[in-house]
């Protein structure tokens, strides 16, 4: 032992470089330079550029808190003319609730489907090539840029009244945000295992269902069911087919003034909303290997079915598997072992997977499709595309409407800025890995499925009787809007990262803020960068809410000219979105890029 | 300690030891990782953990530090029980037990540097972001641990472009970076070439020696195990089965915690014959049945 | 909420209130029919010319939203259908009609609710279209299906128990499925619409009055008198008059000819439907 | 292999040689990983790749896979040159290599027997999704493979709660699930006990002489190196020092790759009390400080 113990200075002492002693002059020497390269300082300069503009936009509406307070009594004599909230029949209702919750999983569906592959090119690591992400990334940003109320008002005129075009209004339309979040989580994956699968030969298709799918599946359903949540609430579309569902019928409600019906109906909306958070909750729970936490919604929400594995006394299974082993010879241990024991999760999967295949089955039945119109279809195909060629500025002029998409921008920058503060406290509390405590975490995640719950005319409405018409509300109601979806968006992500660097940090004495700040934030900046861009991006699109408290902007002029039939001008409106957009979105791949 | 050696009252000098394991048990689901594992440490001690892969080293290692809680039986570690410990005195006391992982958990965006720092947070308060959240002095003390375990031209690297080696250095720099009492080391130079092994063992000794680091450390290596440890933990299947001064310790005697005892090839052909008329004549039935 | 001078002279003078303050106009618009290009500019710079104000043009795409802005005191003037003027006053709003926008040369404000029947039908009346497929636009159109309704029921055609409503969502879809005689055999749209399709004929129209233009009763009483001259009875002409600048083109012409006065009375129409097709609009 | 012998015409037999590589480098930046490396490998020989954490070994196997394309210089492994090779080609080829990471790379959510069965991808056409999507003889290769490394009964646990020997030996079963030509093996057993780690080589020794698979290994147990590889390769600084058979080669010999010439335990005395007392003087005010 004495001879042991004294190695170590020998050895120590002899480490790498120029051994010299450690005092600290020569070990400042010694230590390398740190370089930042200059494209890093250049995208550093740009997001602090980004950020005084969206500072100087929010300055300049001039949010006023003082009148705001002053003019809360309107808000209260709106709130007392609501009244009690009262709910359409109930078989209506339930009629009602099938048909949008099964038109509305279709179109979701429909633009999943269509997201893997476009998702496949955009993003970094799987696209074959530059040309082809570029491609993608294209898609993904032309289909969100053109409204799906447009798609639907189009649609209607090549396809019969009903379902169908509803369906591919909302698919067609989802299709641009489903498609970037897949991609950027395709681009968020641990490269290991896939290159591993790479180095046993697979091709890159198999690369993809082995390697990349598994990781990015957990984010897939989380951004699906986000998705089909987005579009149940905007089902108010589905009028446009001329199919009355829940959205139409609240929208109805609303424009009657009857609010205590609309807000029956938003109600209604928000339970299916947070039946599919929960879902999308266990699922991922699931997925991701979270130990359970008992407290956990969908944690009791399984124990209630029974679907908890029993306790298994150890003594039991390792005699049990001591007696197999004995009796058993290899052969027969292998053939034996190639029946899945139907384990607790096997269980789990099964009943869902089975759950999840009926729905779909229901889904499609209900929207009763009338498949003959992919035939007829055709013939209107050249009728209509010939309305939005050439484009035009409508009774417009070019410099109005230029100045119309400096206002959208100057809005959206002003409220995005805010929704990302509010974002970063409320969905890194609604991380399962952050949050401090689960209930802290079922908590704010009914904040942010109750924000994006909230009907878009009722938030307007408030807004616009203590604000006013005009760009404040506007920036307000976006900034508050916001928060659902980045949130949500970022709570998920966060709880994406590799649970690892935490544990260490957390071994490591560190408290949760600091476990945080250290090992959960860098892992999750790649996300919340990309995901700060698609909320600009978002709200650079946002008409509806805009158009509701006169807070101007291109937007509203594109619905109008949807409207109004005024195609030419549609086009002419979505080229202008469609360019900002792209530039948001390379600027988004360049920031992700360098600071992954 | 003055609590710890009332409560666990066990054969070993309670009053210097810093770490008690009575009777843990843990399971995952059907696999029983620790069974009724004992073990108590003494300050200063090295202890090495030794055992198949499998045996439950790792599982021991993180319910010392609070990673896991036990099923049942209790865990103290410097007169804490951490098992039931939480908030701001599990973190206090974490802060004084450095973590090797065996898998390095480095943070992989992050600089080598910004990981090593994070091994001094318990000590800072507040979130730190970047380089530039920890004072100079604290830099300089995470250059001097990446110079001691020679990666000193590797600090502004990021963490993920490391070989496995210097990956695993990165991680027993953090750990040391705590300055700790205890050393909770989960086979910390697997990744590393002997020389470097080497290194890290006597670097860690020498802290040991020094400072009055206790150290407990599972290793694959027997005779590593043998010439740096005090003392060594046998583990089969969740159990202790060997605990035993290092002094004198043959290497085979310690091979035998391994379980399966050097077979020749005329046995294993033996078994192998035995077991392939056994499938040929009962068992046939009964595979057949559960394979359906 | 009436047309009494003296009645709105007092309220003025008791509480007299701006929507932001007393140099600022709130315009607040809700696009009315199927034409939504609202470039109202010139209008807003010539009224900003003549008070001395700044006036600040809101549009907003959704009448609810407009009402309740109305209620709360946040417009000063504002534009928005009749049937939204009489539901705001349900509601409490406190607002007087000035008067309507003419945008047709020689024809009276407001447009028409027609009655449409594929150009090869012998459809002539309205009765015909019991039994029959019809083309509605939404439930909450007012030329789409509140002045249909009341055709119909006129005609003594139940507008949900006798024909099979088809919503199509917007006037020329409405237009379009009647031209096709598929899904739609008959149909109501706005004339507008209308008179862009060759394959509908109109069998029969009912004219919808205009939107009106209000103003807040809370304003001071000289401030409503100056407006009410403003905007009473102005032309395209007067405006290019006034020297404002965008007033003599084609796109303000489009939208804006002239000015007619109405009153509270001139939406009576709009009453007597609501009371014989018990429409949710109404009702407050 | 015809191709080969009259591209890469090096001094061994060429004729006869499934892996070349010639005065290969590569850089990271300014981290030179490899520098000017040459290897020729013969069929069926187990070549144990040797050298201090960051030598480079890594890089190199991963040059032989096609997962890194050198700044210079041309790697040709079975006939095919591998660096300026592509889509199908490289497929196929790389079909027939097995590749045993370092870091295992499995993924993670998938059970232990799916991640064996990607092994097997080369050899089905069309993406797999599931268990179910491989037939019933590749589930019971995959079963037999992961009996062969002692992990039958973890076939149905997520990979990601495997221990880290359990993890690099399901690493290990989708290597040989390739049933490969060549084997390259990135430290196959440091995360093993002794016991675990004879069994895996002997596998591997094994499967090369039934089925003259060629096996390059990097590894840091030099006993192991000596006792299962038959030629030695020492790497440092990216640069191969040398290249001998095994038989007859001293442990001392060896460690010499390692840079440090192994001292005598007088040597060793002599140097610890030099830096003893260099240590209680001038030093302790440094120590005390970078702890502060
Ligand atoms: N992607 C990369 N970016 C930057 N440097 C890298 C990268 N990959 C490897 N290096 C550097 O190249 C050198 C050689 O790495 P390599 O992984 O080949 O070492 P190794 O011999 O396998 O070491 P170990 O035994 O520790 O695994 C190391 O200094 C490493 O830091
Ligand atoms: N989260 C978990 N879920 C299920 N099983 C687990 C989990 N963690 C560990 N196990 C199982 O517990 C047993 C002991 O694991 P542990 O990591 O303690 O082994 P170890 O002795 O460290 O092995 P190694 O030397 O291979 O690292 C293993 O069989 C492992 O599969
Ligand atoms: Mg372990
Ligand atoms: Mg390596």
């Amino acid at each position: 032992m004495t001879l042991t113990a004294a190695r170590p200075r020998a050895a120590a002492r002899s480490g790498r470089p120029s051994g010299g002693a450690g005092d600290r002059g020569t070990l400042e020497a010694r230590a390398p330079r740190r370089r930042l390269s200059p494209e890093k300082i250049a995208a550093g300069l740009t997001l602090v550029a980004l950020v005084v503009a969206s500072v100087v936009s929010l300055v300049s509406i001039d949010i006023s808190i003082p009148q705001m307070i002053e003019s809360w009594g309107n808000a209260q004599n709106f709130f007392e003319r609501v009244g009690v909230i009262s709910f359409p029949e109930p078989g209506d209702l339930l009629y009602l609730t099938a048909l949008t919750v099964g038109l509305v999983l279709c179109g979701t569906l429909f633009a999943a489907f269509f997201s893997v592959p476009i998702a496949f090119l955009a993003a970094a690591n799987t696209t074959p090539g530059r040309g082809w992400m570029v491609a993608g990334r294209f898609a993904g940003v032309f289909f969100r840029a053109v409204p799906d109320v447009v798609l639907a008002m189009v649609f209607v005129l090549m396809f019969s009244l009903g379902s169908l075009p509803g369906i591919l209004a909302i698919g067609i339309h989802s299709i641009g945000m489903i498609s970037k979040m897949f991609a950027d989580a395709i681009e968020q994956i641990d490269e290991g295992p896939r290159l591993a699968i790479r180095a046993a030969g697979g091709t890159t298709l198999q690369e993809f269902t082995s390697g990349i799918l598994p990781q990015v599946l957990p984010s897939w359903v989380a951004t699906v069911l986000h998705r089909n949540d987005i579009n149940l609430r905007g089902s108010v579309i589905l009028g446009y087919v001329g199919v009355v569902g829940l959205g139409l019928e609240m929208s109805y409600a609303f424009k009657s003034l009857d609010y205590s019906l609309g807000l029956g109906i938003a109600l209604i909306i928000f339970a299916l909303c947070v039946v599919m958070e929960i879902v999308s909750s266990v699922v991922r729970t699931a997925m991701l290997g979270f130990a359970p936490t008992r407290r956990s919604l969908g944690d009791r929400l399984l124990r209630r079915l029974g679907m908890r594995g029993r306790r298994v006394d150890p003594a039991d299974t390792s005699a049990a598997s001591a007696a197999l082993a004995r009796k058993m010879s290899r052969a027969d241990a292998r053939t034996a072992a190639l029946r899945r024991p139907w384990d607790a999760a096997r269980r789990r999967n099964t009943v869902w997977g089975w759950a999840a295949g009926l729905v779909i089955i229901g889904s499609v039945l209900i929207s009763d499709i009338q498949w003959g119109d992919f035939v007829t279809f055709w013939g209107y195909l050249p009728e209509t595309a010939a309305k939005f060629w050439p484009p035009s500025f409508g009774s417009y002029d070019a410099p109005t409407m230029i100045a119309a998409m400096g206002e959208t921008i100057a809005i959206a920058l002003a409220a995005t800025i805010l929704t990302i503060i509010a974002s970063i406290v409320i969905g890194s509390l609604a991380a399962r890995n952050v949050a401090p405590s689960p209930r802290v975490r079922s908590g704010m995640r009914l904040v942010l499925v109750s924000i994006r719950g909230i009907p878009e005319i009722i938030l307007a409405i408030v807004l616009i009787v203590v604000t006013g018409l005009g760009t404040q509300a506007g920036t307000i109601a976006l900034a508050i809007g916001g928060i659902g979806l980045l949130g949500k968006l970022l709570a998920d992500s966060l709880e994406e990262v590799k649970p690892g660097p935490e544990q260490a940090l957390t071994a490591a004495g560190a408290s949760r803020l600091q476990v945080y700040a250290g090992a959960t934030a860098p892992q999750g900046m790649k996300a919340l960068i990309g995901h700060s861009f698609y909320m600009l991006d978002t709200n650079i699109r946002a008409a509806t809410i805009l158009g509701l408290v006169g807070g101007g902007g291109v937007g509203y002029f594109l619905l109008n000219a949807g409207q109004g039939s005024r195609y030419d001008l549609v086009t002419t409106i979505v080229v202008m979105i469609l360019v900002t957009v792209l530039v948001v979105e390379a600027l988004a791949m360049w920031m992700r890029r360098v600071f992954r | 300690m003055r609590e710890l050696s009332s409560e666990t009252n066990t054969a070993t000098d309670a009053a210097a030891s810093v770490i008690e394991v009575a009777n843990v048990t843990k399971t995952f689901g059907d696999t029983v990782a620790l069974n009724g594992a004992s073990l108590s440490v003494r300050r200063g001690e090295i202890v090495v953990l030794l055992g198949l892969s499998g045996s439950g080293k790792s599982t021991l290692l993180r319910h010392l530090d609070g990673l896991e809680e036990p099923d049942s039986g209790t865990v103290t570690v410097l007169g804490e029980p951490v098992s039931t410990l939480a908030g701001k005195r599990l973190r206090a006391l974490r802060g004084r037990v450095g973590f090797i992982f065996q898998q390095f958990e480095l943070v992989p965006s992050l600089t080598v540097l910004e990981n090593v720092l994070t091994g001094a947070l318990a000590r800072v308060s507040g979130p730190r972001l970047g380089l530039w959240g920890y004072n100079r002095a604290l830099r300089l003390a995470a250059l001097g641990h990446l110079d001691r375990v020679g990666l000193l031209a590797q600090a502004y690297q990021r963490a993920d472009t490391l070989s496995g080696g210097q990956q695993q250095r990165v991680g027993i720099a953090r750990a040391l970076m705590q300055n700790p009492e205890i050393l909770l080391a989960d086979e910390p130079v697997a990744s590393l070439d002997p020389e470097s092994s080497d290194q890290v063992m006597a670097l860690i000794r020498e802290i040991a020696m020094d400072q009055g680091l206790t150290v407990v450390c599972s290793l694959h290596q027997v005779d590593l195990a043998l010439s740096w440890g005090d003392r060594i933990v046998g583990l089969r299947h969740g159990e202790v089965v060997l605990d035993t001064p290092a002094a004198g310790l043959s290497k085979a005697a310690v091979m035998e915690i391994y379980g399966r005892v050097a077979t020749t090839t005329a046995e294993l052909d033996a078994i192998a014959t035995e077991l392939e008329s056994a499938r040929a004549t009962d068992l046939i039935g009964a595979t057949a049945e559960s394979a359906r | 909420a009436t047309t009494d001078d003296a009645a709105t002279e007092l309220d003025g003078a008791s509480d007299v209130s701006y929507a932001v303050d007393e140099n600022t106009l709130v315009f607040g618009v809700v696009p009315d029919a199927v034409d939504t290009q609202t470039n109202y500019q010139p209008l807003m710079d010539y009224l900003s010319q003549e008070t001395g104000k700044t006036v600040e043009y809101h549009e907003s795409t959704d009448y609810a939203a407009l009402i309740e802005a109305a209620i709360a005191g946040k417009v000063d003037v504002g534009s928005f259908s009749g049937f939204t003027y009489l539901t705001a006053l349900n509601n409490g709003a406190e607002i007087t009609p000035i008067s309507s926008i003419v945008t047709v040369e020689g024809e009276a404000a407001g447009y028409y609710s027609q009655a449409i029947v594929p150009a090869d039908s012998d459809i002539t009346s309205l009765d015909e279209f019991a039994g029959k497929k019809v083309c509605f636009v939404d439930p909450s159109s007012t030329s789409g299906y509140l002045f249909p309704s009341y055709n119909l029921l006129e005609a003594g055609v139940d507008p949900v128990e006798d024909v099979t409503p088809v919503f199509a969502g917007k006037h020329d879809v409405s237009v379009q499925k009647v031209s096709e005689n598929r899904e739609c055999e008959v149909g109501f749209a706005e004339d507008s619409e209308v008179t862009k399709n060759p394959g509908v004929k109109v069998i029969a129209e009912t004219m919808v009055p205009g939107a009106p233009i209000v103003m807040s009763d809370a304003l001071p009483a000289e401030l409503k008198t100056q407006l009410t001259e403003l905007l009473g009875e102005v032309t395209v002409d007067d405006i290019i008059a006034a020297g404002i600048e965008g007033a003599d083109s084609e796109s303000f012409r489009m939208v804006f000819l002239a000015t007619e006065p109405v009153d509270d009375a001139y939406y009576d129409t709009i009453r007597d439907i609501c009371v014989k097709t018990e429409a949710a609009q109404c009702e407050s």
